[in-house]
């Protein structure tokens, strides 16, 4: 059976391509993937992994409010029942060229399970997701 | 109010105004006659319109960066360095993503934090939430003219505020800030608002003040034909001048052909002038080429290529401005540093090919011709659908995918129109999706995309774009498969 | 023995030979018979000759840095470090200065004090000294073609030796070597020289081994008439092709005006070909553009600006490859790193660009006109001169001043002949000197120049050449007075 | 009365164009110029200064053997009796894109007067030498 995913870019963001081409990879992969889109708030999220029962969410944020806007889902997924989900996260995380190891860090620390710099392949996590659900 | 391509009356405009300055606090400082002073006492050199007149004047391409930050005085001294060790002709003051959504209260999030973390934790500068005051003070620190650079589908309130405090210039438009920029807004919605911008700057320019408006170009910056940015841009330029603004700016993002590059430059100076002319705007036209503005590669000495050649391209079609793109472009705002270097190769190229114009050929003529047959296809539709009325026909041409910009997260965006780069590296139509188009124009577009299929060895088809869509960002033009 | 242009007999040679393999103790190790094996098992991926050809072919135009440091472990580190790193398509060793003036002597001081120091002292590759073991571990520690690069105007010896190593290119000539890289060597002796290195190339031909030569294109690489580099060009392609030689490489170095740069490669092919024709050889032609070759910004930002102008104007002329410059060119020696950066800027440019072309059109028509019109003028002087030989007739026109390279060192050039820009920035004659040309053409020439100061309000003068030398330098390409 | 100079690049260094132009920079702002042009030995720049009386020796250095090449050449001019006579050095001296500090100071110790960076303007120079000279 097919494994659900949400997917989504977070905040104020409009940053909307990598987010097709990830809808795009992930489904030919053989994901069901539940595309939230661009300028998606934290609920909507939570409310789309809540509804379709999905084992990841995937959240995109390349204009460099992520460190705000990510702040607290782990939190927040936790209040909601969605104890253990993974939490992916990758793009542009920060403002500007960061050392990517503090970055990395900073959103383990918020409780994400895997963390992608600028410009990583979906392949690399398309990968890692099936790694981490024990799918192939 | 029901959405017509017509000049706001004074009363109209005001009764709006009331409504718009009370948004947010920053709204009551903005006093129109106050203001008409300030701005009267702009000296030349500030100015926006007198600068691109000259420049387009001597033939010269100005030079332009994008920067902002989150705190005003770091964002002052980030506009200076990039005024005296970058050597930019023209400043920006990029607007953060909080401010093009109306959401000022994050803004103040982002600014308090940004003070506790030292660094900007914002993407650019939130104008809205300093107001007149503050951003007078950016414009007075200066020696060059300003512009608002941002992405907001209902930017009223900062049109007030950024040309109150002297910004001669303001980016942006009713379809080219909302179907990119915004998800759920409507274009009924965002091109109401952005008459009203327009038509602040109309009503300063009868106060005899000259501002300057620019449509944003190249749109979701990734693979949109050139005549469907230029159709945008000349629908913009048209509501603009209704509105009275009297000085455009009309924008191109680069594709990468350099023949369809300087083709579309060319094209669009010649379409709008006809269609200004046509119903009768006297307008300063001048025109805006964008560095790539697709996905760039990590690698620095790499993004300096990308930034070059678009330099390059930007001179030899005789652009009046270039924005320019950093090597820290595909990992994040970039430092000033960085920026000044993204300006300092920006304009030795510049100056090198100076006075150069990429000279008229057999290839180049069939380029412009090929973009204005497309274009007019595409404005003849929308001024169909809307009788007549460009604005309403916008509106229409959207829902029916007449109007089609690829990648948008618009959903009033059909999508449903493809693009893939040609044999040659140029933007072509692979679906055509609703977007009207003759039959020969439709036949030369698929020729030329099958021409790069048999070369490939494979079938026209999405992983072309995929493959397009990655390209640049791995160092060539053309996403062909591996060998 | 008396210079005519005449394939040295096999016994000329070998006499010769005896001498030159004395000149220095590494030359005993040079065995032709051997070198011949040796050289039948570079495989085709390292064969100079076949990765031309192949780009030729397929319309790629590929890379080339220059590189070379004095330690044999430091300089494959180097190299290794441009294939692998950088991307470099082609490879070179840069030889050092003292090796291009024979004195080895001098080399193994700057060995020692290196080694010492723990840095090179020595500007570049010091072959001849290390000799044909050293050289072929050099040659084995690479995946890509290696050619030797340096500016010698008696390079029998080093040339024997890089041959023998599996170095399937050799840079130079008899005139490009000698006028702007030395003072007092007579062109007779120089041109003398580089037929025994060009013999030698024939007679590995003989044996069934495909070695690449290239005259040295941009001469002083400061303000070189495309007409007069061309003619150069030419006579030294004619003169290696009568001691055997069937592959060649010509060379350009960029002038900084599109067009012309285009033309002069354009007309470099054309001409050359019909003069190989005309003679009855049989040559596989390719062509090398050099970017910017005279004086650099030091600011590194500023430098990527005229790499990538270099890159851009390379890949619209269609030459087969590129020399490629580095950030930093204007202080020093590049790093390893700054030597890469150089490379990936050029190839991401050359790849944007990829397959494209400038188009023809009047203005390059005319272009190519002229300067094949110019060229035809200065060589058929030259074989009227030497009464049909182009070898005495090129010694003759250098005392004529027919030939007339631009501030060179040779006390055997003229310098008589001045060029300057005109007001596009394309490189004319403001003095002929003694270089022939008709009244038509020299009108012409005048003409232009006159239309430059009279847009800049001064007289043509050496005050202009002057301005022009540094003006790239200073971000321009145009030395314009000061407002 | 005209103050003459000697100038030359030395070594086995073959650039002739700045030559050129430091040649018609100091002509034209005064000077009597002995030019012994490009690939000059030590030797001749000494000669040069002898046969000419010259109160000041501008050697250029642009290819990288600068620091090989200009060594001794102070303790050359003392032998031959050219006691104090202003040296000056200047061009791309060393090999590669070292500290200018420390290449400075190289040089200075090896008893040049003054030592010029890359890209040196001729005006500079010109100014140096009046004001060591005394003229004007
Ligand atoms: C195209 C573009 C735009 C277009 C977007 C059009 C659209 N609606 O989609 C336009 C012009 C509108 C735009 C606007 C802005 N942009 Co923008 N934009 C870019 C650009 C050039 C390319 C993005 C892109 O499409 N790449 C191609 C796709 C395929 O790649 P991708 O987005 O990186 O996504 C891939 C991977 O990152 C990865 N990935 C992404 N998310 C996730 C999540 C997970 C879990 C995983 C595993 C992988 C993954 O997989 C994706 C598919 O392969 C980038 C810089 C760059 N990358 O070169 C800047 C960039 C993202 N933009 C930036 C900014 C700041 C803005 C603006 C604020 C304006 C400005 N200051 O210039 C506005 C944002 C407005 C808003 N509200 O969001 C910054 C962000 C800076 C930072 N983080 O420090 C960047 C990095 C440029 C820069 N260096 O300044 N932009
Ligand atoms: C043109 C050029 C050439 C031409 C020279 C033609 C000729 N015969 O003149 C050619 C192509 C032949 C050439 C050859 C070589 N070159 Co060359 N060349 C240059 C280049 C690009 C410009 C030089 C120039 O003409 N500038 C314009 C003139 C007006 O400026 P200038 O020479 O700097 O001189 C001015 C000032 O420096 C100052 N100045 C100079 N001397 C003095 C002395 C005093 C006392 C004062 C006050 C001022 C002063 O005043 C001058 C007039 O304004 C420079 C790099 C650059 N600067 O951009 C490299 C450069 C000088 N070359 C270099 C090298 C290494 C070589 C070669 C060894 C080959 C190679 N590896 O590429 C050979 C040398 C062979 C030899 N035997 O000497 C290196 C030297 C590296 C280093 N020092 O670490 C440079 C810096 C390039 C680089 N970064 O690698 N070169």
């Amino acid at each position: 059976m097919k494994k659900t995913i949400v997917l989504g870019v977070i905040g104020a963001d409009c940053h909307a391509v990598g987010n097709k081409i990830l809808e795009h990879a992930f489904t030919q992969a053989g994901f069901n993937v539940i595309n939230i889109g661009v300028l998606s708030p934290q609920e909507d999220f939570i409310n789309a992994a809540i509804e379709t029962n999905a084992e990841a969410i995937l959240v995109s944020s390349l204009y460099g409010h992520g460190e705000i806007d990510c702040r607290g889902l782990r939190e927040k997924c936790d209040e909601a029942g969605l104890k253990d989900i993974l939490l992916y996260v990758g793009g542009n995380l920060v403002v500007g060229k960061q050392d990517w190891n503090s970055v990395e860090q900073r959103f383990k620390d918020m409780g994400f399970n895997r963390v992608y710099p600028p410009g990583t392949s979906p392949d690399t996590a398309i990968n890692d997701l099936k790694h981490d659900l024990g799918v192939e | 109010m029901e959405l017509k391509n017509k000049k706001l009356s004074r009363d109209e405009f005001l009764k709006i105004r009331e409504e718009v300055l009370n948004q947010w606090p920053t709204g009551r400082d903005v006093d129109l006659e106050e203001a008409a002073q300030y701005l009267k006492s702009v000296p030349d050199y500030k100015n926006f319109c007198v600068k691109l007149k000259k420049a387009k004047d001597e033939g010269i391409t100005l030079a332009q960066p994008r920067a902002g930050v989150a705190l005003v005085d770091a964002h002052i001294e980030l506009l200076k360095y990039l005024q005296n060790e970058g050597g930019a002709d023209l400043l920006p003051s990029t607007i953060d993503s909080y401010t093009r959504q109306n959401r000022y209260s994050e803004c103040e999030v982002g600014i308090e934090e940004s003070k506790k973390a030292g660094r900007s934790m914002l993407n650019g500068f939130p104008a809205v939430n300093y107001g007149v005051k503050e951003c007078r003070r950016v414009y007075e620190s200066l020696e060059l003219p300003l512009q608002a650079r941002h992405g907001t589908p209902d930017s009223r309130l900062l049109s007030e505020i950024i040309h109150a405090s002297g910004w001669t210039s303001n980016e942006g438009g009713g379809i080219s800030y909302n179907i990119p920029y915004a998800k759920s807004v409507s274009v009924e919605k965002s091109l109401t608002d952005w008459q009203y911008c327009d038509r602040l700057v109309g009503i300063y320019e009868e106060m005899g003040i000259h501002i300057n408006r620019e449509p944003f170009g190249p749109l979701t910056g990734t693979l949109v034909p050139p005549s469907m940015s230029n159709a945008v841009a000349i629908i913009e330029g048209l509501l603009a001048a209704e509105q009275g603004v009297k000085n455009l700016t009309l924008g191109y993002g680069q594709c990468g052909n350099l023949i369809q590059d300087v083709a579309a430059i060319r094209a669009l100076v010649e379409q709008a002038e006809e269609y200004f002319k046509e119903y009768g705007y006297d307008i300063e036209l001048t025109t805006v080429f964008h560095q790539w503005m697709g996905g760039f590669p990590a690698d620095e000495s790499k993004a300096f290529g990308v930034i070059c050649t678009g330099s390059a391209a930007a001179a030899l079609a005789g652009a009046t401005k270039v924005i320019v793109k950093t090597p820290h472009e595909a990992v994040g705002i970039p430092t000033k540093e960085a920026n000044a270097a993204g300006i300092k190769a920006t304009k030795q190229t510049l100056n090198l090919l100076r006075g150069q114009r990429l000279p008229l050929s057999k290839e180049l003529k069939d380029e412009i011709e090929l973009i204005k047959a497309e274009t007019k296809c595409i404005i003849d539709e929308v001024l169909k659908l809307g009788k007549g009325d460009i604005a309403v026909g916008t509106v229409k041409a959207f829902e029916a995918g007449v109007l089609d910009i690829p990648f948008a997260p618009s959903r009033y965006n059909a999508g449903k129109m493809l693009p893939a780069r040609d044999n040659n590296g140029a933007v072509r139509y692979l679906e055509f999706g609703n977007v009207p188009m003759n039959k020969e124009i439709r036949d030369y577009n698929r020729k030329l995309l099958e021409e790069r299929a048999k070369y490939e060895g494979r079938d026209v088809s999405f992983q072309m774009v995929v493959d397009d869509i990655f390209a640049v960002g791995r160092g060539v033009l053309i996403g062909r498969p591996e060998k």
